[in-house]
């Protein structure tokens, strides 16, 4: 790839973020900020239960309370057939509860008011008639009999939502009564939550004289939104315009649509004003999009010498109250059977069950291209736990079982085909950074000593940039993602994408490829995502697509630009294309350099000297379909120090080496590692979302869900190898969301190796202090 | 997050203050820091009819040295504490205590008197004051009084405090020479409450002996325990480690924690245990400096 | 969350006027403190409405109590108590299973098994502090119950309390108070539970 | 209805005063009274302190304070960090530093930053990191922004801004 100048700023240069200016002067615009004449606002009515009958709900008094306009109920809806709405998994979700609910803090009224202070005094004066039913909490218990069937509205009268297997299961059987050894790991992959800081809400502007719906909203997938309204809604598409402003961080949680978003729609298309709906952070954490929540046993069949012959993987997914799980279609589980993970080994059999719960709704793709945390999680768990069942150093027993770098791309024996990678190598620099052999020497005599310090490793591969549109869908559209490159007369440019950022840095990181594609300096591109009315249509950002999808779509809409530039720099410097050559910015005639003429020259003659039979401007749009998704990898490594007397866990050093391919701003590749890191270290020691056994949600405010603060988090080492992506244009993997993945199974490895020599094999997440300490008076080291 | 209505006042004097609260009795609630008050009635678990706005009330903020005591005013900040020379040289332990209280805007509003008038076990300064032997000024109809911290607090959010008092002021006697203490927390992150914390004070005399020894501990009851047994324990003896040891062995028996999301009651126990020895050593070697 | 809540102790007086006393919902509740009782259903129910307020925290609670089983032979009683915050908040609800066993000298063994149920925001915000509040509150109950037994007569049946006409209110009055009982110092500790996540003043 | 106040305050140098509920709280005062959407609200439980803002130097959570408790006061919110057109150290160094990413923290870190670096000019590490613990982050994992508080200081100690 061509070298830009720093005054250019392509591929590979660290610009500063073109977004920041307003961020920094506290001008952004989010949803909350939006204010419209005649603004009225929402507030939701939810249930204290997790199960029960629903037997009245009288809205009279709040009615009565000046400044309320409305209260809807799920009756309400149910008239207009709007009570339940599709979830993005084959599944229905009530919008308001009606006949029962479902979950704690489930939606069962929608109270709108003149101000927000009225709005929760009459959310107050709702009166609803509850009859406490039996609640089912326990995955595991399900399908038992005893339990209760919690979604009568189903055909099928179980709270069993699917079995998924993939892989061989006779031959994988077989290599299992053949081998030497078996390693097993049960691993729960507790439900968390991704708590972006701004939480979901809206304004819907219904307006009633021209019959356009304008509804800002905190999306990730605005193009996707506006269809599934106008599909659900029965609304023209043409009538509504999904506005997806500055987002506070999403991580998953602002791709499904909930129904919040619908209340705020119908109160405006009733009450013809605009309605705001903002949730709580409580709201936040209790009724939308959890993730994760897989309940994981893994094994592994090897010979003596440490070679893999085969994996074994059996799953309880459990997935609340409906599947909202957002992912593509013929993938229950998402991209889980990623779970083979970076190593060489013929035999493979996953399988997964879902399951309904009393539990809020959800699946989404925390940082993760769906469920791809959880497989990175699993076999990098699974292969620690053979390495102490054969006495063998972890690495080694990595390195022993990579896929060699001559075997890409590599199909793996679920059916995936890795792109590129080079695992060694990027295993071998952490090794190299960390002084790995060192610190082994070091743990040697500190548990002579009988202190306590481990080492965790991971060498996690990714599978994300979803994806080939023959195989992947959401509900159904397809999932190739565009770009939209106009190029004015002064040279300057605009580009609007169908994904959408949430703090990614897209205005740079888009403007860069431009850059890069087209010698137009960064500077001169303004990158626009997210308004429905101007964008092509996309699929929105998640699952690591943006770079994969729409950046190769950047990059292949410039150079079809770049193309008709080369017949109008012809036309200028009276030449046939063929004397032509391109350096960013020009195209100069071959071995006469000086004549030249610069992308500025062209966009300029684009409009002002069009040779004959051409047409006029200089844009284009490209809607890429990838021919296969991209797999980021890297190796991560974790030094812990355990306090044996209060069972603390301190994260000494964590190197990460992460290998996403050609690099567009490195600034802002660290900055998303050194994010997801804080992620990754946030699940493995704090978060979660729990319950008790009468469904009471555990962590659902920032009081008891823990996230970390500026002192909890350590210092991360970052590097890079690179191994660009074969298949796409630029060679980018797409990173944002490895370390998140990768890094969970290396602060558990680090936390189980300081204990290992007690025979300690696994911890659940979240570790937290307690856990450790009662280990340690089990094995009898604390009195 | 958006709290019920209320009726605002702002007195300018504790009398004034007095007058409101005896007037609408429980109606009514103080808001001096209002860092615990608010956000119970922004999720309407609290909703008085009346907040008293003491902030205004001029001369309750001070930390001074007089007559044989440091004195803290009633509207003293957690984070006034945190950067006063006199806290940080002569009462360490205060420092340790203030600097690990929620996070530094929380600090920047939130009062000591307020912390200890909650009656919350698992405040902080409360095992603080029980070690340091303070006093806690209250004022209200009937006038002043002085309550020794150990009957300060009654059981679990109930203190001593009558309903038509404030606290104006703490009291907290000079140590002598050869004093030094230390607070202990194991939070689970910044702004938690302690999963367990211990607070130790001690006084050495020529010869090295344990003169005197005030031993408090964080949210391992109903109430902020005081553990007698192991300040008795440990008052005339050569605070060694095998000494200190067997003194945090006896008040890790005087805790009665129960189980809660920070984790189970033995654990609790046990990081009692610990968390006591650290602080007492700490607090010897900062008496021996 | 659901707690479960033993307690023993032994009392001097013979066990038949203990059970006289156990096997009396009303005299049972009156030790716990008190609320009020807006309706006799029949002999063993009661309906009633609770307005709980601790210093600064309110809350109205309405709902039931219910003698579930009553058994002279083995001197065993199970009351049950259900509320449902009027706001729309949550629910509580405790099943209390008394039993009495005869020791040597005549002395009578008192147990109480105690389920609690605490659901909706309560329990979401205050498990730190649920399990320390009923302990204290059944604490309370024993004492109080030890206390009442010395206040009666020996001997003194049971029907003879019926004499002094416990009006149907009176009686749920008493037996409410259990319940708003542990409503009352819930609230109060959930109120208190915002020095928050973090400790404030 | 509670009887209203009248409440003047300073905003970044601007003489303001509303009457409002005693139960407005401060954060919605500023956001939607003022109309100066700088300050976000990310929690409900005072955690999260993307709604700090300066009271009379020092910082408070504007959603855990009504609004007449700031009556007299000086505020500042992040619209008032820029003097005559110049983005303040922080500002620079936040942008320089890339201490941010979706922004919504950012109002609140640079507050609690800007607090920090008035009464300690040469923060260590450490330092910031306990000066910042009262903001949440979920983008930067907060090693950005404590590089931009160094930028920052080490520019105030040249060029003497405050």
């Amino acid at each position: 790839m061509q070298q830009t100048s720093p005054e250019i700023g392509g591929m590979g240069h660290s610009i500063k973020r073109k977004e920041d200016m307003r961020f920094i002067q506290g001008r952004g615009n989010y949803v909350d900020d939006v204010h419209l004449p005649g603004m009225v606002y929402g507030q939701m009515v939810r249930s204290p239960y997790a199960h029960a009958r629903l037997k009245s709900v009288n809205t009279e008094k709040a009615k009565q309370l000046t400044g309320v306009l409305a209260v809807i109920t799920g009756e309400d809806l149910a008239k207009a057939n709007l009570a339940w709405m599709p979830t993005l998994y084959f599944d229905k979700q009530m919008v308001l509860a009606t006949g029962k609910v479902l979950f704690q803090s489930q939606e069962v009224a929608f109270v709108v008011a003149e101000d927000r202070y009225t709005a929760a005094d009459a959310a107050e004066l709702v009166e609803v008639e509850y009859e406490e039913l039996p609640v089912l909490v326990d995955p595991h218990k399900a399908t038992d009999p005893a339990s209760p069937i919690l979604r009568e509205d189903r055909e099928e009268k179980s709270n069993h939502i699917f079995h998924w297997e993939v892989g061989d299961k006779s031959a994988t059987d077989k290599a299992f009564q053949d081998a030497a050894v078996k390693a097993n790991v049960h691993a729960v992959f507790q439900r968390c939550h991704p708590a972006p800081l701004e939480t979901c809400g809206c304004v819907a502007d219904f307006n009633s004289a021209t019959g356009k719906l304008t509804i800002y909203m905190t999306s990730q997938a605005p193009h996707a939104h506006r269809t599934l309204f106008a599909l659900v809604g029965g609304i023209p598409e043409q009538n509504i315009r999904v506005v997806s402003p500055d987002i506070g961080g999403g991580f998953g949680n602002k791709v499904p649509i909930y129904p919040g978003y619908v209340c705020a729609v119908v109160a405006s298309l009733t009450l013809g004003r605009p309605v705001k709906w903002i949730e709580t952070r409580s709201e936040n954490l209790q009724s939308t999009g959890f993730a994760r929540d897989y309940h994981m046993t893994a094994e592994l069949a090897a010979d003596r010498d440490g070679k893999i012959q085969a994996l074994r993987v059996k799953t309880l997914a459990d997935h609340g109250a409906f599947n909202a799980a957002a992912q593509p279609s013929k993938f229950p589980a998402g991209l889980f059977s990623i779970c083979t993970g970076a190593y060489d080994y013929p035999n493979a059999f996953c399988e997964v069950d879902g399951v309904y719960t009393n539990k809020a709704p959800g699946g989404i793709a925390y940082r993760c291209s769906f469920r791809v945390t959880e497989a990175a999680y699993l076999i990098e768990r699974a292969v620690d736990v053979l390495a102490l069942d054969l006495k063998m150093d972890p690495v080694e027993l990595r390195k022993k079982n990579f896929i060699r770098t001559d075997k890409f791309p590599y199909k793996s024996p679920l059916g995936w085909s890795f792109d590129s990678g080079n695992y060694e190598a990027a295993m071998n620099l952490a090794l190299a950074k960390i002084g790995y052999a060192a610190l082994r020497k070091e743990q040697e005599e500190k548990r002579r000593k009988g202190e306590l310090m481990g080492l965790g490793v991971s060498s996690f591969v990714e599978i994300v940039g979803a994806g080939p549109a023959h195989t992947f869908d959401i509900a159904g559209i397809k999932m190739f993602d565009s770009a939209e490159i106009r190029v004015h007369p002064t040279g300057k440019a605009i580009c609007r994408m169908g994904t959408k950022s949430q703090g990614q840095g897209h205005e740079t990181t888009y403007a860069q490829i431009v850059a890069q594609e087209l010698g137009i300096p960064a500077a001169d591109v303004v990158v626009e995502e997210g308004d429905t009315d101007t964008a092509p249509y996309g699929l929105g950002t998640y699952a690591s697509r943006s770079t994969p999808v729409s950046g190769a779509a950047t990059a292949v809409a410039a150079r079809k630009i770049r193309e008709k530039a080369k017949k109008i720099a012809a036309h200028l410097l009276e030449c046939s294309e063929e004397d032509l050559d391109w350096e960013p910015g020009k195209f100069f005639v071959k071995g006469a350099p000086s004549k030249s003429k610069s992308i500025q020259d062209i966009a300029f003659a684009a409009y002002t000297n069009i040779p004959e039979g051409l047409e006029a401007g200089l844009e284009a749009v490209d809607y890429y379909d990838p021919p296969n998704l991209t797999f980021p990898f890297g190796t991560y490594i974790c030094v812990v120090d355990i306090d044996k007397g209060t069972g603390e866990v301190k994260v000494r050093r964590f190197v990460a080496v992460d290998d996403c391919g050609n690099v567009i701003n490195p600034m802002i590749v660290d900055g998303q590692i050194h994010g997801g890191l804080t992620e990754g270290l946030a699940i493995a020691f704090m978060q979660q979302i729990d319950y008790d056994e009468s469904g009471n949600v555990q962590g659902g405010s920032f009081m008891d869900y823990l996230l970390p603060t500026a002192v909890e988090t350590p210092y991360w080492e970052t590097d890079k190898t690179c191994t660009p992506s074969p298949h796409h244009p630029l060679g980018a993997k797409g990173v944002g969301e490895s370390p998140n993945v990768g890094s969970p199974a290396a602060f558990v490895n680090a936390v189980v190796d300081a204990l290992s020599h007690l025979g300690v094999r696994h911890i659940d997440m979240p570790i937290t202090p307690w856990k450790v300490w009662n280990v340690l008076k089990e094995k009898g080291v604390v009195s | 997050m958006i709290p019920p209505a209320f009726e605002y006042l702002r007195p300018s004097t504790i009398p004034e203050a007095i007058a409101f609260l005896k007037q609408y009795g429980d109606e009514a609630k103080i808001l001096s820091g209002g860092q615990s008050l608010i956000p119970m009635m922004k999720l309407r678990l609290a909703r008085p009819a009346y907040l008293i706005d003491i902030n205004r009330i001029a001369g309750l903020s001070y930390i001074k040295e007089e007559d044989g005591h440091l004195k803290i005013g009633g509207l003293t900040r957690e984070a006034e504490l945190e950067h006063s020379p006199i806290i940080q040289s002569r009462f360490p332990i205060i420092r340790d205590t203030a600097h690990v209280i929620a996070d530094p805007q929380v600090r920047n509003l939130a009062t000591v008197a307020g912390n200890l008038a909650h009656g919350d076990p698992a405040n902080d300064h409360p095992a603080t004051m029980l070690a340091l032997g303070a006093k806690v000024v209250t004022t209200g109809a009937k006038g002043e009084r002085v309550i020794p911290i150990e009957d300060f607090f009654v059981t679990l959010f109930t203190t001593a405090l009558q309903p038509d008092e404030i606290v104006t002021e703490i009291r907290i006697p000079l140590p002598p020479a050869r004093s030094g203490g230390a607070y202990l927390k194991l939070e689970r992150k910044v702004g938690d409450f302690a999963t367990a914390a211990v607070a130790a004070q001690v006084t050495l005399d020529g010869s090295g002996t344990c003169q005197h020894v005030g031993i408090g501990l964080t949210n391992v009851g109903p109430t902020p325990i005081k553990a007698r047994k192991a300040e008795a324990f440990l008052r005339g003896k050569k605070p060694d480690e095998a000494t200190l040891r067997q003194a945090a062995q006896l008040a890790s028996e005087e805790a009665q924690p129960s189980a809660d999301l920070r984790g189970p009651a033995e654990y609790k126990k046990g990081l009692v245990k610990e968390l006591a020895y650290r602080a007492l050593s700490r607090a010897v070697e900062r008496a021996g400096k | 969350m659901a707690l479960r809540i033993e307690k023993t102790f032994q009392v001097s007086e013979p066990v038949e006027k203990v059970w006289s006393l156990l096997s009396d919902p009303a005299k049972v509740a009156s030790c716990v403190p008190g609320a009020q009782i807006t309706e006799k259903i029949d002999d063993k129910t009661y309906k009633g409405s609770i307005s709980v307020k601790v210093g600064p925290s309110v809350t109205d609670y309405k709902g039931e109590v219910q003698i579930l089983r009553l058994d002279p032979q083995n001197h065993e009683v199970e009351i049950q108590g259900k509320g449902q915050d009027v706001r729309g908040r949550g629910s509580a609800s405790m099943t209390m299973t008394g039993k009495l066993a005869v020791v040597d000298g005549g002395a009578t063994q008192v147990t109480s098994i105690s389920e609690v149920n605490v659901v909706g925001i309560l329990a979401q915000m205050g498990s730190r502090v649920i399990t320390e509040v009923s302990n204290i509150m059944f604490d309370k109950f024993t004492q109080n119950f030890q206390e009442l037994l010395q206040q009666q007569p020996t001997g003194q049946p049971a029907a003879v309390v019926a004499e002094t006409k416990p009006e149907p209110v009176e009686a749920g009055s008493i037996a409410w108070q259990a319940i708003k009982q542990m409503f009352r110092r819930l609230l109060q500790a959930i109120k208190n539970l915002f020095s928050g996540a973090e400790e404030r003043s | 209805m509670a009887k209203k106040q009248l409440v003047r305050v300073k905003v970044n140098g601007r003489e303001r005063q509303a009457e409002v509920e005693p139960r407005l709280l401060l954060v919605h005062f500023i956001r939607e009274v003022l109309g100066l959407t700088g300050t976000h609200v990310g929690c409900d439980t005072s955690h999260c302190g993307a709604c700090t803002v300066v009271l009379d130097g020092k910082t408070v959570k504007s959603c855990t304070m009504f609004t007449p408790q700031a009556d007299g006061c000086e505020l500042m919110t992040v619209e008032g960090l820029m003097q005559d057109g110049k983005l303040h150290p922080l500002q620079e160094g936040f942008k320089e530093e890339h201490g941010l990413q979706c922004g919504f923290c950012t109002p609140g870190m640079l507050m609690s930053s800007y607090a920090l670096l008035q009464h300690n000019k040469k923060p260590s590490e450490e330092d910031i990191r306990w000066g910042i613990s009262g903001n949440l982050c979920r983008c930067t994992g907060y090693q950005n922004i404590v590089k931009a508080v160094q930028y920052a200081a080490g520019k105030m100690e040249l060029g003497g801004a405050k």
